[in-house]
């Protein structure tokens, strides 16, 4: 057996989100006729760096990595270049390290600024708003969270944020903390979460008030999320094309492991998008829904 | 002894026992006082009935749990039992696992409310009785076996969902997690009758009588003639049941069965149990304390959220008032007993 | 060795400087309360240097609860207590230690999970070289120590595989390697037999003669009467006198006057009316059980055939380590039997579990209250009723509580129970009242057959009397009582008939009449091949 | 008994120790053995280095942990603590709370390695400290108070990062976690050096066996003259200084300091310590058989990486064999022992 093998490593199976990722990269490895070691950070930084160095142990051909915090990923990354291991990031980049072969992402910080942007291009006269924030000190959770107020907050005036809390990516604590914020604010005209689950638990929570039109954006684009989305349930959820991040960065990463072929660029970024009900054509994952 | 004095002491003890059980309940009252006065909407109906519903998850595997620590024993895989069951509720409501992603029923082919609660149920007081085998029969501490379950568990959920969620359930399963029966919501009914029930198990039958003694001493149990080994499997078995039951609930309030459901629960809920003055030894405590403590978790975090107070601030408050709501009852409970 | 522990010391010899010694430790008024109870009023007494006082009473009269408050336990409410002239308020054991306090609680204060010689060196183990625990050393120094009071055991065995009587042993002889100038001793005799109470008594006697004060709390009074100088007597936790020797020891009546009240009739009086014994309810054929790998230390059981007949009392003496314990728990099921048969009612049983056993109708008082009995924090009536579960509830399983609490009352009268409640916690009745709730629970199922192990372990001489009426009660009313105790008195005075054990074997069998201390002494501690010549030779006979 | 009879059970019981303590050793040479079958690479050096490394975080806080669980304590909040002390070496080193987020360290102008070692370690001693003050004086249980300190430490930690990693250390300090001595990782060195001094401790000398003594019966040893509540306190203080010393050399491994670090370390840490035959009752454990159990989690981990085992069967896998490896254990004392 001579075929190459390849290491996927997504920071945690636990979430919707990157067990598509993989399976994306499954399909794409499959597709290009490589191996693939699977691997799942397990929302640890220790746990990924460990499936790192085991692959190279193996002597794996390369990496596709979305690392779960780009600083703590850092030094095993580094140590794959060392080690001539060809290595291709996805959706968060590491910026310290020299002689990565490539990067394939969505910028995170970009995706909450869409996030944002819809809300006010759909509230031109501001708006009373909700922020469900993600698992606290979490990578993504971070860069969305700096998204959102990089637009929000030099439009403090007309945007206020009257309720910001954590519901840590999770569904059941969106829906309670949702509930406890619409008892103690009362309607907001949106509701901003940093990811699907919790939109969707946002949801819930509206739902039973019978708050039908708050306005709730989501992120990632998930396939439960769109239905909400085409049923206008929820007003729009952030595209980062993780499949099409996934499948770009396999390829780079084969080609190079195959024949040395250097990629036509270093930084392919893909610009996060906010699909609403009228684009919904756009989203990567339309076809898993029925 | 005199009648005089034995009356005395008598009404010694009831004053005491009253003012014990009262320790977490004056904690409570406190809270809710300081959280009315930061806002008085805190104690709104529509606040109240959603602290109800939102402990009433928890709570309902709380009850379960205090007969577990009953017996000096603890059972860390609830939270992914909860997760399991829940899958597994689903799958049966939905007839497979296949995500139907449109959030309608229209089109589900699944066995409906009934089976989806019996398989929920069934799936947690099987899963808790293997679990109370491997204690008895393997002779490994529950902590153990139930660490281990706790990463089965979610393994086995991650399998069964592929990692994602499963949504999109009829009305009628939906009406246990959202429904209301005049202003009060279904969940905390659920919560209430089954707290009432455990509490007449508990007090009332021989039963509840033979857990409190293996919880106090194992080895006299035996040599009284309990079947000790039947009763700590019959308790895991319980929290197991309560697990299943409140995944039912919560995924009928979610709308959605998820794979990452339930993570972290275990400490909320032994720390519900423990604030309501169960002890991890064995042998003491009640019903009416964990829901109490559950209520105190609850109450605590709403109240919190309700001032909008930032989540870090919120972490380092729950934890200081977890400690010192124990150290309150113990300091009374010392105060009362001298 | 064994004819030298029959030589028992009957009168030792007097303290020569009786009187001459200063006053070491004297308590002036000292009172001691709990929620709702007055455990200690105005108690004064006082010990000197070279000298053993008892400290006697009734169960519940507050000796452990003085004690605890010399020892650092526990604070006094109320009162002053000066060691050596000097005002003495000890914070902790430790400093009680410091001072040269040492003291051997009633409730057994060793490690269970460490050695031997880790629990006779606790906090204190030597060091060697480099500064670290020298192991070898603590293993040889405590040999030493345990053999002093008569103990073969590897000391680097953990505790937990000891019998109570080895721990008490372990317990005694660490006290004893202390530096110490008072030694207060709270029932250390209550699991010991008389050949270890005999050493422990002579041991007593040379410390006397270093002019080492002990106090020494006892419920057998014939041990008080032959060793101390002087006895303090309390009486629901108040003085009731002091008596002391004079010219040879204090006589039990009137020590029993002093600690009951009233005029006391003969202590272990044989009760008198006694029902003929009828057929044979029990019978056990070539009894075999295997180590159990719990206790690793524990004697099996070597083929034991006994026969218990309705309405009688088998009393069963043996040493320590014998192998009584053993036979009990194998026939309630509660050990694994290896081998042999157990007929109850002419049909043969095979109790694979204690509930099985309690099924059939048998019922055991275990050994050791503390662990195997005693449920500490719940209340006397789920301690009562635990056994009958079945008796005090419903047919929907819910517990008939008004049913239960009458039985409760009826006991509390028939045994005089000492308690203030049925929701009172257990663990703060004394130990006697503890024993008594016990053998309330096993009255409550009415068994066919009573075992009791050591039933009176720890109560008082009143009490006694009452548990010993109750089992011949017991047997008149047609129950089999087996019962196990290493006071051989009461073997004596309470059993229609008795068997000894040695090394997990019968070695002799007699009707309680013909039975003297002597010759049970020489049965149990008589080799298995001595048995058999002895056999050998009766036969011949 | 006779001396003959004696000898023998001595023999035999020191046979039984050896085994005894092999019981978990047993278990991960035959982990060994199936992965170096399944895929003979396993056994490189290269990747048996990487498991020492790998396992000497948790290794460290297991070692703390051996002492809280020996005096039948526990400490859950490790995980959070290591986090907190790891956010203060990182703004120690760095002098300050700001986020470089470049890898290089110019323009820093921190306190240096040393400065941040101390930092950390001292932190984590002084929380330690803290919860076993809560736990002697406040009568709180010790699963209470850690609980409490499990959301606290992570309050606290999110609070100085503001959420974010703090990135970026000198070579100096990273060298404790990426270097090498000889072939060996520094990691795994300072968790060698830090079990010998710990099983010294536990096995030679006083105080070592005086938390024995408090685990085997608390009320005993404090009658025996122990000073029962500062060898509490001291406990948890050593677990505090190795979740202190373990966050240094996770900081300087991944040249960063994240606020999520270390989440459900502690039941990795207490799986570790119970694995290796430590009792959770107290009393009864040892540092050998801890270092045993931290490298029987790490070998099981990387073993089924190495065979490419997905992550959902990973956990399966795990968990049974937690439960696997501690009934083996006491199968093996129970037949020994006979
Ligand atoms: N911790 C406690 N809490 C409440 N009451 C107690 C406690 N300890 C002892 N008592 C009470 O104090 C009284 C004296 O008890 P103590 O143990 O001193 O008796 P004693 O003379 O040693 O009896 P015994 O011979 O049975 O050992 C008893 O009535 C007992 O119920
Ligand atoms: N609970 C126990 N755990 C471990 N070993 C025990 C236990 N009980 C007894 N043993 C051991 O078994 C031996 C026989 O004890 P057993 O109790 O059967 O004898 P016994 O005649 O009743 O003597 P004792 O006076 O000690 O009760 C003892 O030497 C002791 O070492
Ligand atoms: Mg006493
Ligand atoms: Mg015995």
């Amino acid at each position: 057996e001579d075929k190459l093998t390849i290491l996927g490593s997504v920071p945690s199976l636990g979430f919707p989100f990157f067990v598509h990722m993989l399976n994306e990269i499954k399909a794409e490895a499959q597709a290009q006729g490589v191996n693939l070691t699977e691997s799942d950070g397990q929302n640890s930084a220790t746990k990924q760096t460990a499936d790192i160095e085991a692959a190279l142990v193996q002597k794996v051909n390369a990496i596709v990595i979305s690392p779960l915090d780009v600083n703590a990923l850092a030094p095993a990354i580094e140590e794959a270049v060392k080690a001539g291991v060809p290595v291709v990031t996805i959706d968060r980049r590491v910026d310290g390290v020299q002689g990565i072969l490539a990067h394939v992402g969505a910028d995170n910080v970009k995706g909450g600024e869409a996030e944002a942007q819809a809300v006010v291009a759909a509230f031109p006269n501001g708006a009373k708003l909700f922020h469900l924030q993600g698992q606290p000190g979490a990578g993504p959770a971070i860069d969305r969270n700096k998204g959102v107020h990089n637009v929000l907050d030099p439009l403090k005036d007309k945007y206020q944020i009257v309720y910001e809390q954590t519901a840590n990516f999770a569904r059941a604590e969106a829906l309670t903390v949702t509930e406890a914020g619409l008892a103690a604010n009362g309607k907001p005209d949106a509701i901003i979460c940093a990811n699907d689950d919790m939109a969707l638990g946002a949801l819930e929570a509206c739902a039973a008030r019978n708050f039908s039109d708050v306005k709730i954006y989501g992120f990632d684009a998930l396939p439960e999320a769109l239905v909400a989305v085409r049923d206008g349930k929820l007003a729009g959820t952030v595209e980062q094309f993780p499949g099409k991040q996934s499948r770009t960065a396999v390829q780079i990463a084969v080609a190079y492991a195959k024949d040395k072929t250097e990629p036509k660029e270093k930084l392919v970024l893909l610009t996060p998008i906010v699909i609403g009900k009228d684009n919904l054509d756009k989203a990567e994952r339309l076809s898993e829904t029925k | 002894m005199s009648i005089a004095e034995e009356q005395s002491q008598r009404g010694g003890v009831t004053i005491a026992r009253l003012l014990m059980s009262f320790g977490p309940l004056l904690f409570l009252a406190a809270l809710v006082i300081v959280f009315t006065v930061l806002k008085p909407s805190f104690i709104d109906p529509i606040n109240l009935f959603n602290i109800t519903r939102q402990i009433s998850i928890t709570g309902l595997i709380a009850l379960g749990m205090t007969f577990v620590i009953l017996t000096a024993g603890i059972d860390l895989s609830v939270g992914s039992l909860l997760a399991f069951c829940g899958m597994v509720a689903a799958v049966v409501a939905k007839g497979g696992t296949a995500n139907t992603l449109s959030l309608s029923t229209s089109g589900t082919q699944g066995f409906g409310w009934f089976a989806a609660l019996l398989a929920a149920v069934v799936v947690g007081a099987l899963a808790g009785g293997v679990q109370g085998f491997a204690i008895t029969r393997l002779k490994v501490p529950p902590f153990v076996v139930t660490l281990g379950g706790l990463t089965v568990f979610r393994g086995l959920t991650l399998t069964i969902s592929n990692g994602g969620p499963i949504s999109g359930f009829d009305a009628s399963m939906r009406w246990f997690g959202t429904g209301l029966i005049g202003p009060v919501p279904v969940p905390a009914i659920i919560f209430a009758i089954a707290a009432i029930l455990c509490h007449i198990v508990l007090r009332y039958t021989r039963y509840g009588r033979a857990v409190y003694a293996v919880g106090g001493n194992a080895e006299a149990a035996r040599l009284s003639g309990l079947r000790v080994d039947r009763i700590l499997v019959s308790v895991y078995v319980i929290v197991g049941f309560f697990a299943g039951l409140a995944a039912f609930v919560l995924s009928a309030r979610l709308n959605s069965s998820e794979a990452v459901a339930g993570i972290g629960y275990e400490l909320t809920v032994i720390s519900a149990v423990v604030i309501g003055g169960t002890s991890l030894f064995g042998g003491i405590g009640s019903v009416g304390g964990t829901v109490v403590g559950a209520a105190l978790i609850g109450v605590l975090q709403n109240g919190l959220q309700f001032n909008n107070v930032s989540s870090y601030t919120q972490s380092i408050v729950i934890g200081l008032i977890l400690i010192l709501a124990v150290a309150f009852d113990r300091w009374l409970k010392s105060r009362v007993r001298r | 060795m064994f004819k030298r522990s029959l030589n028992r010391i009957k009168e030792p010899p007097l303290s020569p400087s009786e009187a001459a010694s200063p006053i070491l430790l004297a308590v002036e008024g000292v009172t001691k309360h709990f929620a709702g109870v007055t455990a200690l009023s105005d108690v004064s007494l006082d010990v000197r240097a070279g000298e053993i006082l008892g400290l006697l009473g009734e169960n519940g009269a507050g000796k452990s609860t003085l004690l605890k408050i010399l020892s650092g336990v526990m604070p006094p409410s109320g009162g002053r207590i000066t060691f050596d002239g000097a005002d003495y308020q000890p914070a902790s054991p430790q400093e009680a230690k410091r001072l040269g306090i040492v003291t051997i609680y009633q409730e057994l204060s060793l490690i269970p999970t460490l050695t031997v010689a880790e629990n006779i060196f606790i906090g204190r183990a030597p060091i060697g070289r480099l500064g670290l625990v020298s192991w070898r050393k603590m293993e040889q120094d405590s040999r030493a120590i345990i053999a002093r009071v008569g103990l073969t055991i590897d000391p680097m065995t953990p505790v937990s595989a000891l019998s109570v009587a080895e721990q008490q042993l372990v317990e005694i002889a660490r006290a004893l390697s202390l530096k110490s100038r008072l030694i207060i001793m709270d029932e250390p005799t209550s699991a010991l037999t008389e050949t270890e109470v005999q050493r422990l008594l002579s041991i007593m006697d040379r410390l006397r003669k270093d002019h080492v004060a002990i106090m020494f709390v006892t419920h057998r009074l014939e041990e008080a009467s032959a060793i101390c100088d002087r006895m303090t007597v309390l009486r629901d936790g108040r003085l009731a006198g002091h008596l002391k020797r004079q010219g040879g020891p204090v006589k039990l009546p009137a020590i029993i006057e002093k600690m009951v009240g009233r005029a006391a009739s003969e202590l272990y009086a044989r009760p008198a009316q006694r029902a003929a014994a009828g057929d044979v309810v029990l019978s056990v054929r070539g009894l075999r059980t295997v180590r159990d790998p719990e206790a690793p230390h524990a004697i099996v059981l070597d083929g034991v055939d006994i026969d218990l007949k309705a309405g009688e009392i088998l009393g069963v003496a043996g040493l320590v380590g014998s192998g009584r314990t053993e036979l009990a728990r194998a026939i309630f099921g509660a050990d694994r039997i290896a081998a042999g048969t157990i007929t109850l009612d002419g049909k043969q049983i095979a109790p694979a579990s204690p509930a099985d056993a309690i099924a059939l109708g048998i019922g055991l008082v275990p050994e050791d209250r503390k662990h195997q009995a005693i449920f500490a924090a719940l209340g006397i009536l789920p301690n009562f009723s635990v056994a009958s579960l079945g008796r005090f509830s419903n047919g929907f399983g819910f517990m008939a509580e008004g049913r239960e609490r009458d039985a409760l009352s009826g006991f509390r009268k028939m045994l005089s129970i000492r308690m203030a409640s049925a929701e009172q916690a257990i663990e703060g009745l004394s130990g006697g009242n503890q024993q008594k709730v016990i053998l309330a629970r096993w009255l409550a199922r009415d068994p066919k057959v009573l075992i009791v192990d050591e039933p009176t372990r720890g109560v008082d001489v009143g009490a006694k009397a009452e548990v010993h009426q109750i089992l011949v009660q017991l047997a008149a009313r047609g129950i089999a009582v087996m019962m196990i105790s290493s006071e051989l008195p009461e073997v004596l005075a309470v059993s229609d008939r008795i068997v000894t054990m040695r090394k997990g074997r019968i070695t002799g069998e007699m009707p309680g009449v013909e039975a003297n201390e002597e010759r049970l002494m020489e049965l149990m501690a008589l080799d298995r091949q001595d048995a058999a010549a002895q056999d050998a030779e009766g036969q011949a006979r």
